[in-house]
């Protein structure tokens, strides 16, 4: 399986991100240049983490308007697995592609932390190699990551199982709405999550939880 | 070229956690009576036709879900 | 305005400008003496430090480029070199400190990828008031901030740093940035235009009115009462241009077409073109109407000196410039042709056609005077006794072990790093407070190990003894994740260089310096100078700080400070002769600074070290943690806190407990964890005392009738003690 | 209670990185004509007492080694 991970002008994990997916037995990734609409026929698309364009003005709002943004959305629409990672997450949430937005945390500063996030649901690509209610240790680093969903559409969330990881209990590092952490979209090809898992595949640099969503989606892709 | 100035403010009912900081530092610098206090963003900007402010507002400049906009036109000139 | 009064306004002295005359053979114009002054100012010229920094050894088997270029580098092994230097941003960050700070991070950053390294790593070194004033909690969330936004938005880890609280602080805060970057050894490239006829390309953001006369000026002058009129001059970074600067400026070497790169730093173009023609014995010719402007109407002058961030100048042969132009449009960089490399040394400032400035590459660069300094040892104390906050009633050593981990030099600063990211570009194996230094694994499955550290206070009290203490307890930092020393870089952050007892200051650090690293065989790879750091409050305690690099072997052995397993034994290795006088006990007991510390014996501790190094790569050790600031108890209660677990143990009686509890000498003392075995084998290398076994979770002492137990949690509680500054 | 507003931007002449980007942005999107972007800051507030606006501009609100402001009272009450 080959991934295929974007680079903005202004990302900074893409290169973690290719690492990450590389450490997947059987599977390589290549970096996707923002402003070629071609996805070189990629299996699945990491949205990495970083300050795509400066995060002037608003996280994610100029990024989700560059040309390979157009074909990840075609992409996804055709059921291609997308996984949005932090500012990937914030472009993937004004691209449209899934539901909510973030919001400033609530302390207002930058937080680099390991906190425990705990898998709501596992029957879906990205979390079939874990089990329900597992907790992962994986990092935490945003300004920008109080994951927010006017009233009625969080109870829809919820109803339709799209919350997938949430902060385990006095984990939760910046005031997201019911401790969210990562959301999909219905139709569960699309998942946007605040947390690193790309770095989280190492015992040597601090744990290895984060790589079972990558092996989930290749399990998934087969 | 009109002058057009964009107030982006955070939407009702959501906390906003800047407005709730200047908020408390107010008091603490001998600023009494201050209530409601929010953050948002201005942008300021000359614009060639200003019927077009309001679709750079819904397409880049504002996020709906979470932001309310004014347009104020002509401002300063 | 004569000439010569406009000069003087500019900082040069009435001699200076004489000379400057004598060397053009006639009187500066006014693009002239915009130049000279910012090239013969203080920052560019180092006149008052040039000469001692030649004390410093800078030789070494693994040196990759020592002291003269943007950064120096050491090797590490597969064929990669491994570059790093420190440098302040003192003034600035007095001024707006967000700002300050975060300029700070995007020129040491600029200093490496200058080089051709690719940025791996920041780490900050910062000095404050009493963080109860506002003024300094202000000045330090502020610099914190601007670090984390421009480290954390360039995609650049800030994997450690340190931070003192101390009065002399107060009005002149330290703001020192280090950076590392790592590159192919083949890779590096070095300023020196060469190539007659080839192309001068300036790249990266536009020219604006920033900082003009800032940085440089502004270093180079002690703060006074016209701070305000000095603000305008402030510069804002933007992260996202120099991103893209740097990845620019990586593919333009990588793809072979540059003869050579240098940044834009203080006094801007002047300064980068001067020692570009000056290090490749060649002239150079710059069109500043070419030179792409953020403002209309900016004159030639301003144009010379802006200090706008985030740009860079290359030389490339005129065959590859349209290839160059191509990499610039890729990564959205203005790029612009604003010159060429000529024959004869001499900058040639062109408006267009007409020639504004014509000056002798040498006569800028180095024929600004070197100026000798008048030392003198201060015949009465220069600081005063720091405020008592821990009554000397107080005297039992739980209450004293709690107001030490409470106190600001100590308290665990775990707020402020939660705000840089330390993890991005996934090398990091050791984080803060996981261990003494901070752990990067390399390439080829070896690591390095990074530790930046100087106590000002220690060095106001003996110069000299304090600056070999900053040496070896940066040695010591290392040594305790199992490296070895590979080089070193410092700051000399001082007062006005031209009063006698802070030239003494200056020289006698200066001294210890070259001893220590000399003894311990470590080049000087590089460094900076930042002096005029007065205000009326007096001067900073003299603050030379060290960032040290040291390598092991392999990074899954790196070592940790916290105690791991509990049932494993706790020990006390290295030759330590702890003392009160200086220490942070008596600096909350509001005592005087000592005039002097006691000397070390820097074999001896390089031995000890050596033995715990060797132990810690060879998987040996648990754990292992200096004591440093505090002392042997809040070491200990260092090593419970990073592992998480308490620890019982029986000291045996001493003579003098507060000094065996409390006191200090930096860089000889370690606590180390291990198997019973494994504490045997290094005992046979070093002084080794067992002293207890790891467990519980309480802290428990016992020496002779005195008994120390506190919980985990309360010193936790106490060690937390900096958050309230973070709401 | 007085509703108002203040309006910060930055300072002329001091580098505006996200005004760049948003200019960049905009003509990206199809809108063409469009010059002097700048970003800046809006705070709404109720006050009491608004002569003490500036006050709390100099002494919290604004940066003035960076920023300038504007302030607009009872805008929309
Ligand atoms: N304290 C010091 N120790 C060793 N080298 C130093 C010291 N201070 C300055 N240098 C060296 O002098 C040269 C000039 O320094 P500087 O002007 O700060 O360079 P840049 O303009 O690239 O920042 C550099 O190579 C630097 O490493
Ligand atoms: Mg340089």
């Amino acid at each position: 399986m080959r991934f295929g991970v974007i680079r903005f002008p202004g990302s900074c994990d893409e290169t973690d991100a290719v690492l990450a997916c590389e450490r997947v037995p059987g599977c390589s990734a290549t970096l996707l240049w923002h402003g070629d609409a071609d996805l070189h026929g990629v299996d699945a698309v990491v949205v990495p983490g970083g300050f795509s364009y400066g995060d002037y003005l608003r996280v994610g709002a100029i990024a989700r308007f560059s040309p390979v943004m157009e074909s990840v959305i075609a992409f996804s629409e055709e059921g291609g697995l997308v996984l949005g990672i932090c500012n990937g997450f914030q472009v993937l949430c004004e691209a449209g592609l899934l539901p909510g937005a973030l919001l400033p945390n609530e302390g207002l500063r930058f937080l680099c932390r390991q906190v425990d996030v705990e898998v709501v649901r596992s029957s879906m690509p990205f979390t079939a190699d874990c089990f329900p209610g597992e907790r992962l240790s994986i990092p935490v680093k945003h300004t920008t990551g109080r994951y927010y969903a006017p009233p009625a559409e969080l109870e829809s969330l919820h109803a339709h199982g799209q919350i997938v990881l949430k902060y385990a209990a006095g984990h939760n590092p910046n005031g997201s709405l019911d401790d969210v952490a990562g959301v999909t979209n219905q139709a569960g090809n699309v998942l946007g999550l605040m947390p690193h898992p790309e770095h989280a595949v190492d015992p040597l640099t601090g744990s290895r939880d984060g790589l079972k969503l990558f092996l989930s989606m290749a399990h998934a892709h087969g | 070229m009109t002058r057009a100035r964009v107030l982006v403010r955070p939407k009702a009912g959501i906390l906003d956690p800047q407005g709730v900081a200047v908020e408390r530092a107010l008091p603490a610098l001998g600023f009494s009576g201050v209530a409601n206090v929010h953050v948002g963003r201005l942008i300021e900007l000359d614009v060639e036709d200003p019927s077009q402010l309001q679709a750079m507002c819904e397409k880049l400049l504002v996020n709906p879900l979470i932001e309310d906009y004014e347009i104020l036109e002509d401002a300063s000139a | 305005m004569r000439t010569v009064d406009r000069a003087l306004a500019l900082g040069l002295t009435e001699a200076e400008f004489a000379l400057v005359c004598a060397k053009l053979d006639r009187e500066p114009n006014e693009v002239e003496l915009a130049v000279f002054s910012l090239m013969w100012s203080e920052h560019c010229a180092y006149k008052h430090s040039k000469k001692l920094l030649r004390q410093l050894p800078s030789e070494g088997p693994r040196l990759a480029m020592g002291p003269g270029e943007n950064a120096g580098a050491v090797t590490v092994g597969d064929g990669y070199v491994l570059a790093f230097k420190v440098e302040s941003h003192n003034h600035p960050s007095a001024v707006e400190p967000f700002q300050g700070a975060a300029t700070g991070v995007g020129g040491i950053l600029r200093d490496i990828f200058a080089i051709g390294a690719r940025p791996i790593a920041i780490l900050d070194s910062l000095r404050f008031g009493d963080p109860e004033s506002v003024r300094t909690r202000y000045l330090l969330d502020h610099a914190v901030g601007g670090i984390g936004h421009y480290g954390n938005s360039i995609g650049v880890p800030t994997i450690g740093g340190e931070v003192y609280f101390e009065g002399p602080y107060e009005q002149n805060c330290l703001v020192n940035a280090m950076a590392l970057g790592l590159a192919r050894a083949d890779g590096l490239i070095r300023s020196a235009a060469s190539g007659v006829g080839n192309a001068l390309i300036l790249f990266g953001a536009a020219t604006g009115r920033d900082g003009i006369g800032g940085a440089s000026v502004l270093a180079s002058a002690e703060l006074g009462e016209e701070d305000a009129a000095k603000r305008p001059t402030v510069q804002v970074g933007d992260p996202f241009a120099e991103k893209k600067l740097l990845e620019c400026s990586l593919e333009l070497l990588d793809r072979g077409l540059l003869v050579a790169l240098q940044d834009l730093g203080a006094a801007g173009l002047s300064s980068s073109s001067a020692e570009m023609a000056s290090k490749g014995e060649v002239g150079l010719d710059i069109d500043v109407s070419r030179v792409p402007l953020r403002e209309a109407g900016m004159e030639p002058w301003e144009i010379m000196v802006s200090e706008s961030q985030e740009r860079m100048l290359c030389v490339t042969d005129p065959e590859t410039v349209a290839a160059v132009l191509a990499v610039c449009e890729k990564w959205e960089v203005h790029g612009t042709v604003i010159g060429s490399v000529t024959e004869e040394r001499v900058l040639r400032v062109l408006d267009g056609d007409a020639m504004v400035g014509e000056m002798p590459v040498e006569a800028l660069v180095d024929d600004c005077p070197l100026y000798d300094l008048t030392p003198s040892p201060p015949t009465s104390a220069l600081y005063p006794a720091p405020p008592c906050v821990l009554g000397a009633d107080v005297t039992d050593p739980r209450e004293i072990l709690l107001a030490l981990l409470a106190s600001p030099n100590i308290a665990s600063r775990r707020p402020l790093f939660e705000q840089y990211d330390c993890i991005v570009q996934s090398r990091t194996v050791r984080r803060p407070e996981q261990a003494d230094a901070a752990v990067l694994a390399m390439p080829g499955g070896g690591a390095i190990a990074v530790s930046i550290d100087g106590s000002g206070r220690r060095v106001a009290c003996d110069p000299y003894t304090g600056t070999v203490e900053a040496v070896l307890e940066c040695t010591a930092n290392l040594a305790c994740c199992g490296a070895e020393p590979l080089g070193l870089t410092n700051c000399l952050n001082f007062g006005n260089p031209e009063k006698p007892h802070i030239a003494w200051q200056l020289t006698e650090s200066i001294r210890g310096l070259a001893d220590a690293c000399r003894a311990l065989e470590v080049p000087v790879v590089g460094g900076n100078v930042s002096l005029y750091n007065e205000s009326g409050g007096g001067p900073i305690y003299p603050t030379p700080v060290v960032g040290m690099v040291g390598e092991l072997p392999d990074a899954a052995r790196a070592g940790r400070s916290g105690f791991a397993v509990a049932g494993d034994l706790v020990g006390f290795a290295g030759p330590f002769r702890p003392s009160l006088p200086g220490s942070e006990l008596a600096k909350l007991r509001g005592e005087e600074l000592p005039s002097s510390l006691p000397p070390l014996d820097i074999a001896a501790l390089r031995a000890a070290q050596r033995a715990i190094f060797e132990a810690v790569r060879a998987g040996a050790l648990a754990s292992a943690h200096d004591v440093a600031e505090g002392g042997f108890l809040v070491a200990l209660a260092e090593c419970c806190l990073a592992g998480g677990v308490g620890a019982v143990l029986d000291l045996g009686a001493t003579d003098d407990l507060e000094r065996t509890l409390f006191g200090e000498s930096p860089g000889s003392g370690f606590v180390v964890s291990g198997s019973p075995d494994a504490l045997a084998a290094v005992g046979e290398l070093v002084d080794l005392d067992v002293f207890g076994t790891i467990g519980g979770d309480v802290l428990d002492v016992t020496s002779g009738r005195a008994r120390v137990v506190v919980s985990l949690d309360d010193l936790r509680g106490a060690h937390s003690a900096l958050a309230p500054l973070f709401p």
